[in-house]
Parts: C-alpha cells; structure tokens; sequence
C-alpha cells in the first residue's frame, strides 16, 4: 500500500470530504445569507401580504461578519467587562452543565419507565399513552410550576434550587426519546434469543442484562443523543421561563433589551446554544463508539 | 456568579459594608429576609440593590437576599406561597392575583407616577389615545397592558378596535415598522429606540423623532412598583417590626439613588445586570423621577391614586372583554401603617424623604446603550 | 454477497404504524390510569387545601373550560393555523430536501452539520431573531419556527426512508430500462412514504409547541400560549391550565390527524 | 464423552411423548398444532421430523424443550418431565437463525451456557478450546458473528447446544438457511459430532435427503391437524446406523429407496384441491 | 405464444458471452468475479448455474442483464449488445428475494414492465389476466404481496418476468427462499410455464436436483477467479429435453445419473486443505 505522494492530497480530500463539505456548507449558508442581505429588497419579499424572505436591514439581519465581530467585543463598557466570546462561552457551560444533569435525569427515568414498560405489557399499555400526551404539554406552561412544587422541597439540609428546576425540566424532555427508544429496544430481540435464555432456564434479571439490554443498544443510541439535543433545548427555555442567571436562557432576556442598537448581539447567545447542542449529541455520539460491538447485526458474512 | 437567580448581591464597591456584612453575619446578627423581583437585574430596583451595597438593610439588622423575577415568575404569587418575605410588583398585577385568592398587603407604594408610555413615531400623528384607532398597537401582556386599555376604553376606543400586537422583549418591531404605537418604559424601551441608529440621518434618534402618549397626564396611570408583605404574618409582631426596618432600608437605598445616580447605576450593574452602562444610567434617571419629589413622602399610598387603580381594574376590559377584577378589593390590600412608621424613622435620621428639590441629571444614551 | 435469505416471504419491510393488536386493556388501562390521577389530584388539592397557584384542581380547571370555551377554541385555532401552515411547509420542504440530498451525496454532506444545528436551536432563541426579520406584527414568525421543528424530522426520517429502498427494485427497474422519473415514481417514493409519516407523526405535536411557545415572544394576540401568559400573570391558574389543556388537546390532535392520514394512505396503497 | 454409562437415568428413552396435543388460539382462530402425537427417541439415536410448513414440527420440540406446554398428552425427558429436564440443562438447542448474539464473541457465545450457569472461568475456557476445535473454528474464537458465513455461524451455534456434554440435541431447521452445498458439508461434519458425542438427536428439516443421510428414524408429519403420518426406519432400508456414515452414503441405493419412500409419504397423502391449481399450502 | 417465427433476429442464440471477465475493487481488495467466461445458450434452451457461493454465478447473469459490465469480454443478447437488448425489453428477470414492489397488488406488480413501457391499460389488464392464469393466481390479483406465501409470491415474480413475452428468462436463484417441498412444486410449474412459452433460460440455483431436473444442460462454476469448470449435458444422461419433464422425472434413472455426474464436478475439484477442517469457502 504505499502511496505516491501526489497521492496524499487526494486520499486526504477522500477521507475528509464529509468534513469539508460539512464546512462547505455552512460557508453556502453563510454566504446566501451575505449575498442576500446585499442584493435583497430592504424590506424583504412579499408574496401578497406575506413576507417570505426576510427584510434586509441591518436591524433585521447582521452582516455575518458583525455577529463574528461581536464575539470579539466586551458585553458591556464597563470596566472590567469579558468580551462577549468569553461571556458566550461561560454561560454556554452553564447551561451544558444543566443540561448534562437533566440528561442524566430524563435517562434514569427514561430507562426505569421503559424497564417496567417492557417487564409488564399492562404497564406499557396504562403508561404509553401518557408518555406521549406529556410532550404535548408546553414546556413553559410547567416550568414555574416546577419552581414552584420545588420550593415546597427541603429533604435534610438539601434545599430546591432553581438550578434544580432547570434540570429537572430538562430532564422533562430529554425523557421522552429514552423511554420508548428503550422500550422498542428491550423488545427488539429475536423470539430466537429469548427462547435460547428460556431454554438455559435464565430468569428475567438475568436476560435483561444477558440479552435485553444490549440487544437495545442500536435503539439506545440514537434515542440518547436525540435526548441530549432535547435536554439543552429544555435548559434554555426553562433559563428563559424562571429567569435563571448565568445560563443561555438568561442572555437571551438580556441582549434582547440590546437588540435595536446593537442587532448582532442577540445571536451570540444562538449561536451558543446550537454549540452546546452539537457538543451534547456529539459526546454521546463517543458513547457509541464506545459500546460498538452491541451495535453488530449478526449478519453473516 | 453562583448561576441562580437566588443570588446575592456581591457588591465589590464597598469594601467597608462586605466586611461589616461578613462580620454581623457571623455574629448571627442578622435575620435572613428575601425579596422577589418583578424581572432581572436592573436599575428599576436600584433602591434595593443600593441599601444592600450600603448596608442600609444590615443597619437594620437584615440579611436581604434578591431573588431575580424572569418571563414566567409572578411575583406576588411567589410571595402568597412563602417562598419569600417581600416582593416587587405592580398594583393593577396584585389586585387579580388578591381576587384570586393571594393574601398579600401593600406595604409601601415605592414608585409613585406609572413609567408606561406609548410611543409613536411622529410621521404617525398618534399624539393622545383616540389617535390608537385602526393602528397596530404593541403591547407586552402580562398584565402591563391595562393602562392602555383604560385609556382607549376613556377615548373610545376599544381594543377590537385596534390591531393588538404581542411586543417581545426589544423593540425591532417598533423600529421595523411593524408596530405603530409601541409600548415603552420611560426607564427602558424608549432608551432602546434613543440608542439606535436613525438609517435615515446616520445618527442615534432622538426623542423629537417620537410622540410620546403618557398615562400619568391621560388620567389613566395606575400604580406600578410596590414592596408586598403577607397579609396572614402581618399580625405577627416581629413580622411587623421587620417590614418597617425593611421599608426603611429600602427607602433609605432609594434616597442614596437620588444622590449618586452614577453609584447606583454602578451597582446594579456589578449585581450582575448585563446592561450597558448608559442604558443603566439613564434607567437610574428615569426611575428617580417616578419616585422624586414626593407628594407625602416615598412609600406613602396616596388614596386618590389607589382609588383611581382600583377603577381602571374594575371597570377596564381586555380583549377577551374580561376585567382585571369583579369587585372591590379588601381593606388588607394596602396599610400605610409600616411605611409611615418607617418615614418617621428616617426623619428622625435626617433623611430627606420626600426630595422637593430633586433635579434629574441628564443622560446621554450611546449606540446600543453601551 | 451472501446467499443466507431469510425463509420469510418477501415482506413490507416500511416503518409500521405503532398500533399493534388492540385490546381492551391498551383503551381501558390508560384510561383508568388518567381517571385515577384525576381523581387522587382533585383529592389531594381538596384535602390539604392547596392554592391554585400551587396546583389547581381539576374540577376548577373544568369549569374554567367550560366557562372559556369559545375564548379556548379561538385561540386554539389560531395557534393550530400557525401550527398547520408550518406543519405543511415543513413537510414539503423536509421531503424535498431529503429527495435533493438523497440524489445527490454532496448535497447531504453539505447540509449535515446545517441541519443538525437547526434541530437544536432552541425556539425561544429563534422567535425574537425571526420577528424582527419577517415582521412581529404577523404570524410569520410562527409558522416559520413550527416550520422548521417539522421540516427537521421529516428531512431526516425521509432521508433514512430513501435510503431503505432495497437493491433488487432497482435492479428490476434497471432491467425495465425506466426511466430517472419512472424509478423515483415507482419505487423511491412509496419507500419512503411511511418514513416521511413517521417523521411527520413525531413532529405534529412539536409543531403545535413551537407555534405556542413563539407567541410569547411576539406577534399579533389571541393565540393560546398569550392567553396562557395572560392567565397566570394574573394568578388565575384555573384558567391558565384551561388554555394548556386547549393546548394538550390541539397537539394531540395534530398527532391523531397524521396517524389518520397515514392509516388512510397506507389503505389506500394497500387495503388489507 | 459419551455420558450414558455414569448416568442415574440411563435405561430411559431421551424423549417420551405421549398423546401430546396442541391448540392454538380459539372460536374460528383455532389451529390444531399437533393431534395426539406419540413419539420415543432411544438414547443416542437420530430421529428427523419432516413435513410441510405449518406441520407441526417447530411445535413438537419446543414442547420437548419446555419453551410451550402442551395442551394435553404428556412429555418425559429422560425421564423426567420436559421442565425439569430445562432446568437440568439436559439437552443442548440450536435454532434455525443460528441465534447467536452478535456482540459476544465466537468464543463468548459457546461459552455462554456454562457463564449463565456459573461455571467457572477457567473451565470454561478449556471446555471452549475444545468445542471449538470440535467444529473447527478454533481460529476465529475472537471473531464477532457478523465476521462469519453462514455455515461458520451454525457450527458456532452447535457448539454452543454442545457445551454442557447435553445426552440429547434439539435442532430446528439448523441448516434452513445454508445453500445446498455449504449444508451438504454441515452435515458431513453434523454426523462425525454426533458420533463422537453421542448424543440423542431430534431433528427438525424440509429436506429429504438430508433427513435420510441424518436419521437413523425419519417421522413423516402432516398439518391440520399437525400430527404424525408415518415413521421410515431409515437402516430398515439398508443403510449403516446414523452415526456411522460418510458422505458417500448419499450415493447408495438405500439412500435412494429411503429418500423415495420419504416423498411418497410426503406427497402421497391426497392434497387439497386448491393445491392442484397452485396455491401451496404455507 | 412463442414468438421466435415473426423475429428477424432469429437464428441467433439467446445468451453469447466470450471471454468475459468481471473484476471487482483493486489492489489488495480486487476479487476475479469472472474470469475468461465462454458460453453460449441457444433459443429455446433451459441452462442452469451452479456452484458454491461466490463463485460468479450472479455476476454473470448481471452482465447478461446489462445490470453490470465486464471488465472485459464480449456479450451478446439475441446477436444484438446486452444494453440494446435491455432496452428492446428482450428478457424478462426474476430474482432470489422476488422483489416485489409490496405496495402494489399482485396484478400491479405483474402489469409493472407493460406500464413502465407505455401499454395501455386495456392491454394490460388482459395480459395480466392471461398471466395470472398462467400461473394460478387469477383469485389472488388484488392481494398484496405480503399476503401470499413465498412460493406465490415467486410465482407473482415469474408472471412479472413474462409479462412481456421476452424470449429468455434470466432467473437468479428464483426458489432460493422456498421449503424444498413447495421448491419441488415451483420446478414443476417452471417446467410447465418454460413449454408454454418456448423461452430459454439461464437459471442460477445452488441445488443439485433442481439443475439437474430443471436443464437442459447444467454449467458448473468454481470460485476465485470465477470460472466454468464443466457442463452436463442432461439429456446425454438419458433424459428428455426439458420442457418435455414430468415430476416422475426425477426418480429415473437418468436423473440419478446426473446428479452424480454434477455432484461430482462441484466436490471433484480438489479443496484446500482447510475445507477438511470444516472452513467453508463462502
Ligand atoms: N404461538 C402461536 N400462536 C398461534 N398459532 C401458532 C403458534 N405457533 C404455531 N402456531 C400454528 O401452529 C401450526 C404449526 O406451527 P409450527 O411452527 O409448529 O409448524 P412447522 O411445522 O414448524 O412449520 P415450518 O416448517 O414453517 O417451521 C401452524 O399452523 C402455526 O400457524
Ligand atoms: N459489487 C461488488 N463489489 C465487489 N465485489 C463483488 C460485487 N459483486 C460481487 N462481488 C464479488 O464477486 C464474487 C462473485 O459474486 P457473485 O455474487 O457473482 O457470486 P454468486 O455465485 O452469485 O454467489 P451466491 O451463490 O452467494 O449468490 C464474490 O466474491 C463477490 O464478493
Ligand atoms: C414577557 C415579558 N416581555 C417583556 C417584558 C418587558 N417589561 C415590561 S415591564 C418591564 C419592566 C419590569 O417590570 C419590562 C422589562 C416583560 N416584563 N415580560
Ligand atoms: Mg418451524
Ligand atoms: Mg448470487
């Protein structure tokens, strides 16, 4: 196998074309966005009365280049004031840390729900039905109910925190994906498996760790990282809802105020959430690899 | 930054008052005492954040923590749970609350004059409410739109008669065009419009670019930023005795707002306010002047005011043709008997209370508020 | 490469729809479930005297809806409008741009790292940005975030359709000599078709959030989540909870409507 | 490794099935799985069932596994009944998916009977080494199954029903899914194991030739009711017992006559007039 | 239905393939699919593949199908390229997995090639219908094919590879799937529907018995590099040509003779050594 080295170049583009493309993109992306604020009409395009391209102003669309720009500014003039990448990042962490703890949550609920689900098809039956309902129910509509039922908790010296609320609706959504990918994934093995189980006299503890839950890992896996997108998304809504300082969701109610003066400033928080986002659904991206060999078909060659 | 909204004020400015807090803290001197606000960190609480900077409250022998409000805390409602000793809220908000069952008591009306406005771009020729008619008319809910209301409903017009427009937390809407009358603080979103950029001139607008239709000269403010107590603890004495230091701390925190607008501005921004420094500035200004001069004295619930709030409540409707409240209020609903006690307290100190001469500053407001 | 066929006639390997065998349990066992929950909820608030702004009671919430329907059912159509433009659109365009980058690898590479941001953007991150962009003063706005709440698991679902459809049908189409278009008719498309409602049937509901939780950022008055906010700033929870529950039963409703639609249209393509 | 000798149930037959019937379902939905079926399978013979699909078959051995009760009749495994014969671990199984978990090794799904069972690892391990030389994948005891063919597959399966030195082998169709060459060596190899094993052997097959080549007793059945038309003692027609042949065997004429007197039974019961125009009847 | 009389590339063979070769990835990876591969089927005649997995049988038919090329070599269809014999619809194909499109009905799974073409439906639905009836399914036109058994469902594939009267039939392992009793009926019906229509055939098949019975001449293949080792002529064997068969055909002698003689051609080549260790060369 060795390689000319005019080669390199190309095997190099080979290998990375997805991650060049990806970049390419976003560049597309970015660039539709320039070009059309450019040669876009100001006041966007209408359709009737209808606008279905967006206004051009700068009040309306920053030039990329200005929500770039912006990172590299203090928030604020006062001394002593972090520039807004730091200020961006620092409450992205918040916010991941948040999240992290609601998908911790949304898991251990998601799993032990789709555990007894799968164990008793009554409880499958009584349950499904509401797991789907809950996720109809507006986030922001339970999320002062949250605090609220919190306060009213003080177990031992441990008192409620509205970081725990922010969790706790996190973990609200991030529960959903879990709970049934895991219930089609303890229910995915073959009769062939569970009979093989029943035929060496094994019991239902037993199974599940033997066959059902590695069996899940193909369902697992995505349903987890759908969870982890979720749980971000659920920290910053909830930071929004009850008013939690230092996260995401704070910033948002915050550079709002600075919005008309200063356009470019309510993206940073945006683009701090679809950063986090991609960071939380990628790490669990790493758990995948991690449990590769339970994601192995059994096909044969 | 802890990251909660139950957050402290660290206030690094005065070294001497983080020390003697420290130290009365642990000599457990003090008597924990939290307030709620009505919305994040900002100057429109700068008495608050002022008489914790300056240990006004733990002269008193108070331990104040300041629980931040955001889109979907309500603050009375925090307060009737107990979940806090105070709260910061708007009368017009509280009196639906009562009538739904929330015992809580007025017990210090802080701001006296109403901060809403509705602004208009002159090009509108929207210069009193009747004006509103056929326009599309931003306001946020919540329970800050009554006043509008109360005054279209005293020109005529009703809000069917109106586009009504949910308003979002900045004013691009008002900007674009898309809203013909916006609603706006005098201490926030008018600052907002007067920190950007005019596209036709280049240069920031200025407040001639605007009609301004204010509710306190149509006759239909009502009373906006209160201290709230619980009705039920009020008949406990130290409860008692505690609201009165803590009124008087307040006020006293207020007064210190009056005299060092720059300070006070100063402060809230390191409580942890991310707004820019001349916007924190000008909301200082403008707040003083809903407080500053004082008819009777800050705090004191004038009973015309009360009385004219309680009508606008009972008698507007929204758009779903609903009142704010049914009936009357209870005679618990406010008591001026802690804040006059309070007053004569201060008096006796020396504190201006009632601020006859006060002089707004001017504010130049900066690109963006920055 | 292998000859090991599964013994099993050839069969629809498309998603399925998640009603298996309906019994009586899978209808009484969810029911009983909710009207024991009703029940011990309106127990417990009676018996230990909760405040409504801790937790209403139902019968309290029931009254409100009784007292409010009309005022429910308006905003639920308006939010439901929003919602349903959205839902359309984001399907059309979720489906179209799973066809472009099903075509073409390129496209899908590209578009990877663009779609797996938009699907976590937070909404009440995006509805500020997209009023001052369409306008505040219309319904835009929501419908674009119900958009693209859609268009996301559509995309995605049918990309994973499209990538289903199996070696020997285009061998046989091959063999035809059909045509681009004949192939995409004949077999592309009804591969995907179940995955595109699989996508769309989780998205329904989504949508009806999204357009919720947009209004309270902006836009013109009446929709649910206004009313929503309107009721609990003023401490009436009862009412409050009337208008979620106006909320519950819009999304529910979207999700019964898309499972109806693809039971029809499976019918119709395969009466059983 | 023949067990019989140091056994307390030796002198019974491996299975006893006695009477046994079977119903699915009820009202218009009842299907007569299997009818009063009687069967014995001696101790280290083969016995095939052969029929058309929807027979029976699959039934009948997962009643004598335990995996279904039967409705009626009764079923003794080496004496005793079919569950205590499970929870003995009596007999070994092997399915027609070869069943083998793909994230456990080759090794680690031999070996999965004897952990389940809390052997010991070190005797796990060398009664792995064994089996897997026995079917002649000691090479590939770290490969994953998707790294195996088809027939490499099976082999691993049947080293698994193999692990704990079973007296009896229950096998559904394991060759169902081989091409016909691949199986015709899986068989070869199926017959040299079991003559070194000895075990008992009930297995399940669409096939006639390889029935034949296999069984010592071929067991005809038919469906609807599913039950059994016809026994063909396969040595009764001149061939060796079934542990003794080789490949050539398929080449003789008893092979031939058995495999005639198979189809016969198979197709010589009279079909339903449906069948004639075409509709076959799975 | 034979159509050979009005065609003016008549006299031509069905299948001419000369020297092709087929080779598959490069370097380290590069399999010999196909290696100098000469064959010809003539109008009318009923050939079958067969040999181990891997081995090219597919590859070739693919090539014949202009589903694929070869690397080089030539082939040709009715004298014509096999592209322009593709798009003249001169074959009708049918796969392992039946590849029935399972949203459309039996009928419209049949009638797919004429409605791809551009027949109207008046024609169709008689075409179909004759179709059907062909093979037995006239009652099952509206079902779905996933409520029809694998051998209907096979059936359903056939009427769709002979919707357009093609001339030749390429068959790629089309009873693969089937239990070997429905198999046996499914070669029964082929031979019927084969004298029916005067096709000729290349027909892939792992199955010995089924070559044997099915062909006129059965073409035995080896893998790496895939190749022909040998051809059977069955009808020197003693039997009659195969459209003439009847199911008796396979107890007769002539039947027996050529399973041998194809048994072994495919076993006769000397294995590697592994193979007596069981690795089979899948
Ligand atoms: N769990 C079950 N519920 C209902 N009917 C069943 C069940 N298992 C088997 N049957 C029915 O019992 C009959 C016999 O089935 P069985 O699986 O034993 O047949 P088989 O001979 O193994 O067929 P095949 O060769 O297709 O495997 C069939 O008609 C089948 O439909
Ligand atoms: N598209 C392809 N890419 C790479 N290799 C291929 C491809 N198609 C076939 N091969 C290889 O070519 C060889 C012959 O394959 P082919 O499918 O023709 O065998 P076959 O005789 O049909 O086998 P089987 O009986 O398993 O169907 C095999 O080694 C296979 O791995
Ligand atoms: C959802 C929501 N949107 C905007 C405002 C804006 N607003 C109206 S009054 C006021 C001053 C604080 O009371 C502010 C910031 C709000 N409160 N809630
Ligand atoms: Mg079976
Ligand atoms: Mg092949």
């Amino acid at each position: 196998m060795r390689e000319g080295r005019g080669l390199t170049l190309a095997a190099f583009l080979s290998r990375f074309r997805g991650v060049l493309l990806g970049v390419l993109g976003v560049a597309a992306v970015v660039a539709a966005w320039d070009l059309y604020k450019a040669f876009g009409p100001e006041q966007g395009v209408l359709v009737g009365d209808t606008r279905i391209l967006p206004r051009t102003t700068d009040l309306a669309m920053p030039h990329s280049w200005e929500m770039l720009q912006r990172f590299g500014e203090p928030v604020t003039s006062l001394r002593g004031a972090p520039d807004a990448f730091s200020a961006v990042y620092d409450a992205s962490m918040f916010s991941l840390g948040l999240a992290a703890r609601g998908w911790v949550i949304g898991v251990v609920v998601g799993l032990v729900l789709a555990l007894a689900m799968s164990r008793f098809r009554i409880v499958e039956s009584a349950l499904l039905p509401w797991v789907v309902l809950s996720q109809t129910v507006p986030l922001i509509a339970i999320a002062p109910l949250v605090r609220r039922w919190g306060s009213e908790i003080e177990i031992g010296g441990y008192t409620w925190t509205s970081q725990d609320s922010v969790a706790v609706i996190a973990a609200y959504l991030a529960f959903f994906p879990v709970a049934v990918g895991a219930l089609r994934g303890l229910k995915s093995p073959d009769q062939t498996h569970l009979d093989l189980m029943h035929a060496l006299g094994v019991g239902w503890w037993r199974t599940l760790l033997t066959l059902r839950l590695p069996a899940s890992v193909p369902f697992l896996l995505p349903a987890l990282r759908l969870a982890a997108a979720s749980a971000v998304i659920g920290a910053v809504v909830a930071e929004v809802s009850i008013g939690l300082k230092g996260g995401l969701g704070r910033m948002v109610i915050d550079y709002a105020v600075a919005a008309s003066g200063d356009p470019a400033k309510p993206w940073a928080p945006i683009f701090g959430a679809v950063a986090i986002g991609l960071v939380a659904a990628g790490a669990v991206g790493l758990l995948g690899l991690v449990l590769r060999p339970f994601r192995l078909t059994g096909a044969p060659r | 930054d802890d990251g909660d909204s139950d957050s402290e004020v660290d206030v690094a400015s005065n070294k001497d008052c983080a020390a003697k807090t420290k130290e009365a803290r642990d000599a457990g001197d003090l008597t924990e005492v939290s307030l709620q606000l009505q919305w994040v960190s900002q100057a429109q609480f700068a008495g608050y954040y002022a008489a914790v900077a300056q240990c006004y409250y733990v002269d008193e022998g108070l331990d104040v923590k300041i629980v931040e409000g955001g889109v979907d805390i309500v603050p009375q409602d925090v307060l009737a749970s107990g979940d806090v000793d105070y709260a910061i809220s708007w009368v017009p908000k509280v009196l639906g609350s009562i009538e739904q069952g929330a015992q809580i008591t007025d017990v210090a009306q802080i701001f006296e004059r109403s901060a809403t406005t509705q602004i208009s771009f002159k090009d509108k020729n929207i210069t009193k409410p009747a004006d509103l008619k056929g326009k599309a008319v931003g306001s946020w809910g919540f329970g800050n739109e009554w006043e509008l209301f109360a005054g279209m409903q005293e020109a005529g017009v009703g809000v069917g008669d109106i586009n009504l427009v949910q308003q979002a937390f900045d004013m691009n809407a008002f900007l674009a065009g898309d809203i013909d009358a916006a609603q706006a603080m005098t201490y926030n979103e008018y600052a907002q419009v007067l920190e950007t950029v005019n596209p036709d001139t280049g240069k920031l607008y200025t407040p001639d670019d605007l009609n301004v239709i204010d509710w306190n000269e149509v006759g239909s403010a009502m009373l906006q930023d209160a201290i709230w107590a619980q009705t039920e603890k009020l008949s406990d004495a130290a409860y008692e005795e505690q609201t009165v230091k803590f009124i008087k701390a307040s006020i006293k925190g207020w007064a210190f707002v009056r005299d060092n607008p720059e300070d006070a501005a100063k402060i809230v921004a390191e409580s942890g306010s991310e707004l820019g420094t001349s916007h924190q500035l000008w909301m200082t200004n403008e707040v003083n002047k809903l407080l500053w001069p004082s008819t009777n004295g800050v705090g004191v619930i004038d009973e015309a005011a009360w009385k004219q709030t309680v009508d606008i409540a009972l008698h507007t409707k929204n758009e779903t043709g609903a009142t704010i409240i049914t009936k009357e209020p209870p005679a618990t609903a406010y008591t001026n008997e802690y804040v006059e006690k309070a007053l004569a307290e201060l008096e006796e100190d020396g504190v201006d209370t009632k601020g006859a001469d006060f002089e707004p500053i001017t504010v130049e407001l900066k690109e963006g508020g920055k | 490469m292998t000859t090991v066929a599964s013994a099993a006639p050839a069969r629809d390997t498309r998603a399925r729809l998640p009603i298996t065998d309906v019994r009586w349990s899978t209808v009484l066992a969810p029911l009983a479930v909710g009207v024991l929950v009703l029940v011990a909820w309106e127990w417990v608030v009676d018996a230990f005297d909760v405040k409504p702004y801790v937790l209403p009671a139902p019968s309290a919430i029931w009254t409100q809806v009784t007292d409010h329907l009309d005022s429910i059912v308006k905003g639920a159509r308006v939010t439901g409008r929003n919602a349903l433009i959205g839902t359309l659109a984001g399907a059309v365009l979720g489906v179209a741009g799973a066809m472009l980058a099903g075509s073409f690898r390129f496209v899908d590479q590209m578009a990877a790292p663009v779609v797996a941001a938009l699907a976590v953007i937070p909404i009440v991150a995006l509805a500020p940005v997209l009023y001052s962009m369409f306008g505040a003063a219309v319904d835009t706005g929501r419908i674009i975030v119900a958009g693209i709440s859609v268009a996301v698991p559509v995309y995605l679902n049918t990309l994973r359709g499209l990538r289903q459809v199996r070696q020997v049908h285009l061998d046989l189409m091959t063999a035809c000599a059909a045509s681009r278009w004949q192939v995409v008719r004949t077999v592309t498309l009804p591969t995907a078709t179940p995955y595109v409602f699989t996508g769309l049937r989780v998205a329904s509901s989504l949508a009806v959030i999204a357009a919720l939780i947009a209004e309270y950022f902006g836009g013109p008055i009446g929709g649910l989540g206004k009313s929503i906010t309107s009721s609990a700033a003023s401490s009436n929870y009862p009412l409050a909870w009337a208008y979620v529950s106006g909320a519950i039963v819009l999304g529910l409703l979207f999700y019964v409507v898309t499972l109806l639609v693809e039971l029809w249209f499976s019918r119709h393509h395969r009466p059983s | 490794m023949t067990h019989a000798a140091s056994d307390p149930t030796a002198g019974h037959a491996a299975i006893q099935v006695r009477g046994a019937h079977r119903v699915f379902g009820k009202g218009r939905k009842r299907v007569d799985a299997l009818s009063a079926v009687d069967l014995t399978v001696a101790a280290g013979e083969f016995v095939s069932l052969i029929g058309p699909s929807g027979c029976g078959k699959s039934t009948l051995l997962r009643l004598v596994a335990d995996l279904d009760s039967p409705t009626s009749g009764e079923i003794s495994v080496f004496g005793k009944s079919a569950r205590q014969a499970r929870l003995d671990h009596d007999y070994g199984i092997a399915f027609q998916q070869s069943g083998l978990l793909p994230w456990r090794t080759v090794a680690g799904n031999v070996e999965l009977p004897l952990k389940l069972h809390g052997i010991n690892s070190d005797v796990r391990r060398e009664r792995v080494e064994e089996l897997l030389e026995l079917v002649g994948l000691t090479d590939f005891a770290k490969s994953h199954p998707d790294q195996l063919s088809g027939g490499m597959q099976q082999r691993v399966a049947i080293a698994r029903a193999l692990a704990e030195s079973p007296r009896l082998l229950l096998m559904d169709e394991p060759f169902g899914a081989l091409d016909e060459i691949t199986r015709e060596r899986m068989q070869n190899e199926l017959v040299r194991i079991c003559a070194e094993t000895g075990a008992a052997v009930l297995f399940v097959t669409h096939s006639i030739p390889e029935a034949v080549f296999l069984s010592d007793r071929v067991v005809v059945m038919s469906p609807r009711p599913g039950r059994i038309t016809g026994v063909v003692d396969v040595r009764a027609d001149g061939m060796v017992a079934a542990h003794d042949r080789s490949a050539g065997a398929r080449e003789e004429e008893g092979f031939f006559r058995a495999v005639g007197e198979v189809r016969s039974l198979l197709h010589g019961t009279p079909e339903p007039a449906s069948a004639a125009r075409g509709v076959d009847n799975r």
